[in-house]
């Protein structure tokens, strides 16, 4: 392999604003000629991805192909190898060899708390409270009064339907639950951008519609998205942009109606026969393609063309306010 | 047609007219629950029952051959009893201390400064790799050197707490890693700085985990105590060679010292299923 | 109560350790009578200690070398010190080879040996207590009590013991006495009363109180043991000066269990052999060797 | 536009016409590995160092302080260490027997034979809650009681086994516990009696999982067969003791006495971590 | 509920001999109106079943229903609670208020050599090589010489395709390769009547082919099985007859083409498609029906009616001996 060039400047050719950017806005996230290294192991071979404000990015591809390491990455969880990222506008480029000094470590700190990241096995805090949860953030790292804190996070509880578990311990919530509140713990921080990390693969088939009608409802008010997930419904009804990675680069970028209805690059195509069965091979017209396990959950799912605010699908779940309405 | 054994069990009734004829439901319920609380019931009698046959019968044995005298008893027996509160009181704050120790232990050991991990490894190593009585002795006879004189009883409590706080060290950061990495991650995330991710999620949840440990480490330091006898401590088995030695007794005193040792265990293990079951249904789960 | 220490130079001479067994090499003057004076004499009770000792062809003694110079254990892991030299005269006059256990103080006073060993030979104080457990031979020599103060704590005088703590070796006499215990050695039985107002405390061996004293502890300010280990004390650099007269002399004696096998034929034979080790001199030439003063005649 | 710290990594080169050029994936792979390497020797340096300094520190500061005499040390240096074989003999033959008891403590706690069950765990209870130097002065002197007269080597060590029997009990018990329900059932299905599961699929796994505990124990028994000097075994610590007592120098001898028995249970200690290593590198996997 | 008669002469109203079965046999095993109490759980309430030589049984439903159960009171891994179980002319009675005596024990212990068990979770002994594994059972129970064992033990290795493995250590094989070696050891006590209890639902779904395969061969070979299965695919080719259960009794029973593709009972109807998606509601035309997860793999499968003796499908597990070929 030969070296790549790698520049602050490049740009992700797919990116470009969402249906519900404001005009001229800047990207929220970028992640510029990223590269990882695990030992000998070179997972994320040069990504650049771009997000602009109340975009939501779906992430799909196969297991190991890099997906979670990208969107660890973002936050600094991981180290990256190569590269830059940039989260609303603070920039930190990749620096391995090594420890951070306290001003890159501030920086770091800045950018996790701008992206926020929701985890597959939820990582609720079990010795406090949901409240204490949501409010530990907030206090520790923003400096907020614990009132204020308060008020916030009950907002945020409120609006994924778990006002009244307030003050119960996580170790009583059902999964689809605790999910709800690792995003309510998330929102609290009022972050730029929400990083998903397969938030619904530990749910009970039964629960994940509660989380995904959550997601749903956030994408279309506007909430800047980047989800790792194999919910394709939720791809192709929320999102404004899929990436598909493979072998740590993407191998197909572009609206969900092209790289989950009509692939065009084979190794995508395969991918999502193997992954959700024959039945999402591309047919020419999508209603009459006979449901499968996937399909079962997409009924709970509202289809973005057919979603307003307000507006409460057969499954509903339970109270939940609207925030700013999209323009 | 087929050979075989037994005929249908016993939950029913036989009629000439059809057969074997089944009992409704709830009495078979019944009849099983019974049976199996009557088996229970049973087993424990007999553990009860050979318990009194060992303990009871070694000691009429003794009381029997005249090996044991017990007027020794009735005139010592207080006196050892005195050592009781000694004991508890080295023991309450030997553990207090080395739960102390044992938190600047573990946190030297996950550290990644390497001359605090240094200090902190040789401390365990060193304790752990020495005999106790060393230790007691030890501490008795070396803090002086550096003109650290110590009263007998506050230098005894220190070295039992210094070699249970060793041990505690290397419990609690077993329990500090035992914490699923995602907490830690979930907390850096948020934002939080090492500091705050340690006090206010790794800590809280690993001595949850380690309080059954430092019950069981209490219940031997019980145990354990009887060594700082040695520095003049007068607890309960400093009492019992006391005593014995004095009258010639040394086994009657033992074994009262025995029994006193035997019976505080047990009553400290019920005490701690107690609070290891009020933990486990407690409202927090971790 | 046995108590004496000495530089370890004291050890001249080698001692078979304690599997190995031999003559006496260096404490028997040639006056020793002819062995086995008693043993010879009379037969034996069968199946009585002195039938098995004979039998068995060795004499196994207790003793516990924290007792310089009565009893030491040297650097080369052989036995040396008084009570040694006397317990290899003893087995040689009974005829027989002198085996060494060391068993810990306490246990050897507690009686009940059950026969893991036929004699202590350990300068063992005659008090009417041990003896309804222990039978003892004559005397072989008398130790005096010398209470003693730590340098820094200034007494002088035993009224400057009023009202202070005083060490003594665990599951000794000088314990009892400071404790008020009326010890009763029979003609020997001291009429001193400790100095008022005391209190006592116990280390596991009567060396471990000048040792407190020279790591730096003041837990206690006196300490009463015998002259013969008071002088060793001294003599290895323990901060102690001797305070009074002694106190009183105890007299030191061969002990054998009461409650092992019968011992009167045993007890006999051992009497015959002090006498004569007093009558000959033997015990006078080790006092001098050991103490550099003839302990043998009491006070 | 962006506001920020950094510059790219280390790992390439800049140049003017194409800005910034990485290096070739395995420069950056040797590198990243070669500054990881560089981090753990400065870690492992550091470490040895304040290791060197502490110890060494604090030996030069009692030879310097007059406390310590050289030629004590000398003298009796060697007559402490001859008591290693009689402590590594105590100790193997301790853990030997040891885990006989415990072998046959834990069918008993396993077992649904009431007087069987009510035994074992009186035994379990009884040696858990009495400290070991209870149990080594009472051996001593209580068997002969019942006319049993052991000499002093295998009384001391049948109590150091029979204290350390109850509780490799236990750890024996819950390595049988910790066998999947499967095993059994498997050997069920086969028509296996219940004495052969437990020889022939029980014990050999449970075995397996409990062997690091009896190296733990071994460990532990090194430094506890300490407590058999009381009765006249001339291992380690009792030298230690009489070389002190003798020349009025406890303090240096139990110095001595503290880094034998530290640098045994080092020694040991690294036995076991290979010998874990070795079992898991090992065919059988459990 | 009222007293139900019990009498040992009930009848499995359902059975009759397989295609294979010789003619005038007597049925193999016979579970006549069985009950199980965990506690006041009633778990079965009165299942009355008879195996015939040379029937392959399937037992379907839900999870909770009862199956395993049903299949763990046949050779007393669990104690049945009323009822009687025979096997091979071997019969005992419930007996739950009293513990065995030794002759009942001698008599359960001769039946479970007769009913060979294959667990879900395979249960390899992992402390033995693959060949001790199998010559276990026959050296400890059966009391044959240990190279009686081994030959027989390498017969059945052959037979499942693993004689290479022969001394191999369980933890090194995968799953599938386990699951065959436990089929193999059952085999190897050469038992009247072969249980399984889900045999694949613990393997990666690309390994699940090759234990299928083996089992076809079993049930074409003319061995007696009582398999709890979800993988419908085989129990249509491979079953004489289908059990569905639910609420501890049977609700349905009858051939695989009534029973799965055509229920008559509206609780079997729903629970096929619920567990199977909405493919596997019956169809007119089965071949039209679209694939779906499951039937992805039944392409590894050969259709009884096609199968022959030596014929090799598309997909082989290696080299397989037959036995005494069904006439
Ligand atoms: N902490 C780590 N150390 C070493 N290798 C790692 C680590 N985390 C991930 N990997 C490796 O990196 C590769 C990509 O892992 P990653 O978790 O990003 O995949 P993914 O796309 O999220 O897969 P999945 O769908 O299974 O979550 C894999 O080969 C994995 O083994
Ligand atoms: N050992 C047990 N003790 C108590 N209840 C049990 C036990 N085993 C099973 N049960 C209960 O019996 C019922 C039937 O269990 P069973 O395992 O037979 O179901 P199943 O049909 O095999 O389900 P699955 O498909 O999940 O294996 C369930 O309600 C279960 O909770
Ligand atoms: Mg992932
Ligand atoms: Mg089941």
């Amino acid at each position: 392999m030969d070296p790549i060039p790698v520049s602050a400047d490049h740009h992700d050719p797919y990116a470009k604003p969402g249906t519900l950017t404001p005009a001229g806005a800047e990207p929220v996230v970028r992640a510029i000629d990223l590269q990882k290294f695990y030992g000998s192991n070179h997972v994320l071979r040069g990504v650049t991805m771009e997000v602009f404000p109340s975009e939501t990015v779906c992430l799909i591809g196969k297991s190991g192909s890099g997906k979670s390491t990208l969107l660890r990455c973002i936050n600094f969880l991981e180290e990256p190898t190569v590269g830059f990222i940039e989260v609303d506008g603070l920039r930190v480029a990749a620096d391995p060899l090594r420890p951070r000094n306290r001003q890159h470590q501030e920086q770091i700190r800045q950018i996790r708390l701008r992206a926020q990241m929701v985890f597959q096995e939820f990582n609720l805090f079990p010795h406090m409270k949901v409240i204490d949860n949501l409010v530990e953030g907030p206090i520790r790292v923003k400096g907020l009064s614990r009132d204020q804190a308060i008020a916030t996070a009950e907002k945020y509880l409120d609006k994924v339907g778990l006002a009244e578990k307030r003050d119960e311990y996580p170790g009583r919530l059902s999964g689809g639950q605790k999910q709800r509140v690792a995003i309510a713990r998330a929102l609290t921080m009022e972050p730029k951008v929400l990083l998903f990390d397969e938030p619904t693969s530990a749910l009970d088939p039964t629960l994940v519609g509660e989380v995904i009608n959550v997601m749903e409802e956030l994408a279309h008010e506007g909430a800047t998205m980047i989800v790792v997930t194999h919910e394709m419904a939720f791809a192709r009804e929320a999102a404004d942009r899929v990436y598909f990675i493979e072998g740590g680069t993407f191998v197909e970028v572009g609206p969900p109606d092209q790289v989950i209805e009509s692939p065009r690059d084979p190794r995508t195509r395969e991918f999502l026969a193997r992954t959700f069965g024959k039945a999402h091979v591309p047919s020419a017209d999508t209603d009459t393609a006979l449901p499968s396990d996937a399909d079962t959950r997409a009924t709970q799912v509202r289809l973005k063309s057919q979603w307003s605010p307000g507006s409460q699908g057969a499954t509903s779940y339970g109270p939940v306010g609207h925030r700013n309405e999209p323009g | 047609m087929a050979m075989g054994v037994g005929g249908p069990g016993l939950i029913g009734r036989v009629s000439a007219e059809d057969g074997f004829r089944l009992a409704h439901p709830d009495v078979i319920v019944a009849q099983i629950a019974a049976s199996r609380a009557r088996a229970g019931l049973r087993f424990r009698m007999i553990f009860v029952l050979t318990w009194i046959v060992l303990v009871g019968g070694l000691a009429a044995a003794l009381a029997e051959s005249g090996k044991v005298d017990p007027s020794f008893i009735a005139k010592w027996g207080p006196f050892i009893l005195q050592g009781i509160p000694v004991t508890l009181f080295v023991s309450v704050c030997s553990i207090v201390l080395a739960v102390v120790f044992a938190l600047f232990g573990a946190l030297g050991r996950l550290s990644r400064n390497p001359p605090i991990y240094a200090i902190a490894t040789l401390y365990v190593s060193l304790v752990r790799g020495t005999p106790l009585i060393v230790q007691i002795i030890f501490v008795y006879l070396a803090l002086p050197q550096f003109g650290i004189v110590l009263d007998a009883l506050t230098g005894g409590i220190l070295a039992l707490s210094f070699n249970y706080g060793a041990y505690l060290t290397e419990i609690f950061r077993a329990g500090v890693e035992a914490i699923p990495r995602g907490q830690r991650e979930a907390a850096q995330a948020l934002g939080m700085t090492e500091r705050s991710i340690m006090r206010r999620v790794i800590l809280p949840q690993a001595i949850r985990i380690v309080i059954p440990a430092i019950g069981n480490d209490f219940i031997s330091m019980t145990k354990d105590s009887a060594l700082v006898s040695l520095v003049t401590i007068q607890e309960v088995f400093w009492r019992a060679q006391n005593a014995g030695t004095q009258s010639f007794r040394t086994f009657e005193a033992l074994m009262i010292a025995a029994m006193v040792y035997w019976v505080m265990t047990i009553v400290f293990s019920l005490g701690q299923e107690r609070l290891e079951k009020r933990m486990a249904e407690g409202d927090v789960r971790l | 109560s046995g108590g004496g220490a000495a530089s370890p130079s004291a050890a001249a001479t080698a001692v078979p350790s304690v599997a190995s067994v031999a003559p006496s090499t260096a404490a028997s003057p040639s006056a020793a009578a002819s062995p086995s004076a008693a043993a010879a004499s009379a037969s034996p009770i069968p199946g009585g200690l002195l039938d098995t000792v004979l039998q068995r062809g060795t004499l196994v003694v207790s003793t516990d070398p924290n007792y310089a110079p009565q009893s030491v254990k040297n650097p080369d892991g052989t036995f040396s010190g008084f009570d040694i030299d006397v317990a290899t005269e003893v087995a040689k006059r009974l005829g027989v080879k002198v085996q060494f256990v060391t068993p810990d103080w306490t246990l050897i006073t507690a009686g009940n040996w059950s026969k893991r060993w036929d004699a202590s030979v350990g300068s063992m104080t005659i008090t009417a207590d041990r003896q309804k457990v222990l039978d003892f031979s004559p005397p072989y020599y008398y130790t005096p009590a010398q209470m003693t103060a730590s340098k820094n704590s200034g007494i002088t005088t035993m009224d400057g013991f009023a009202g202070k703590t005083i060490c003594a070796g665990a599951s000794t006499t000088y314990l009892d006495w400071l404790q008020g215990k009326k010890l009763d050695f029979g003609t020997l039985s001291p009429t001193t009363t400790p100095p008022a107002g005391i209190k006592t405390v116990s280390l596991k061996t009567d060396a471990d109180c000048p040792q407190t004293w020279a790591a730096g502890r003041n837990d206690f300010q006196g300490w009463l043991s015998s002259s013969t280990t008071v002088d060793g004390a001294i003599a290895a650099g323990m901060p102690v000066v001797k305070v009074g007269d002694p106190v009183y002399f105890e007299p030191l004696a061969i002990a054998v269990d009461k409650s092992g096998p019968v011992d009167t034929d045993f007890v006999a034979a051992l009497k015959t052999i002090v006498d004569g080790m007093h009558a000959d001199g033997t015990l006078t030439q080790l006092s001098m060797k050991w103490f550099k003063a003839d302990l043998t005649q009491g006070p």
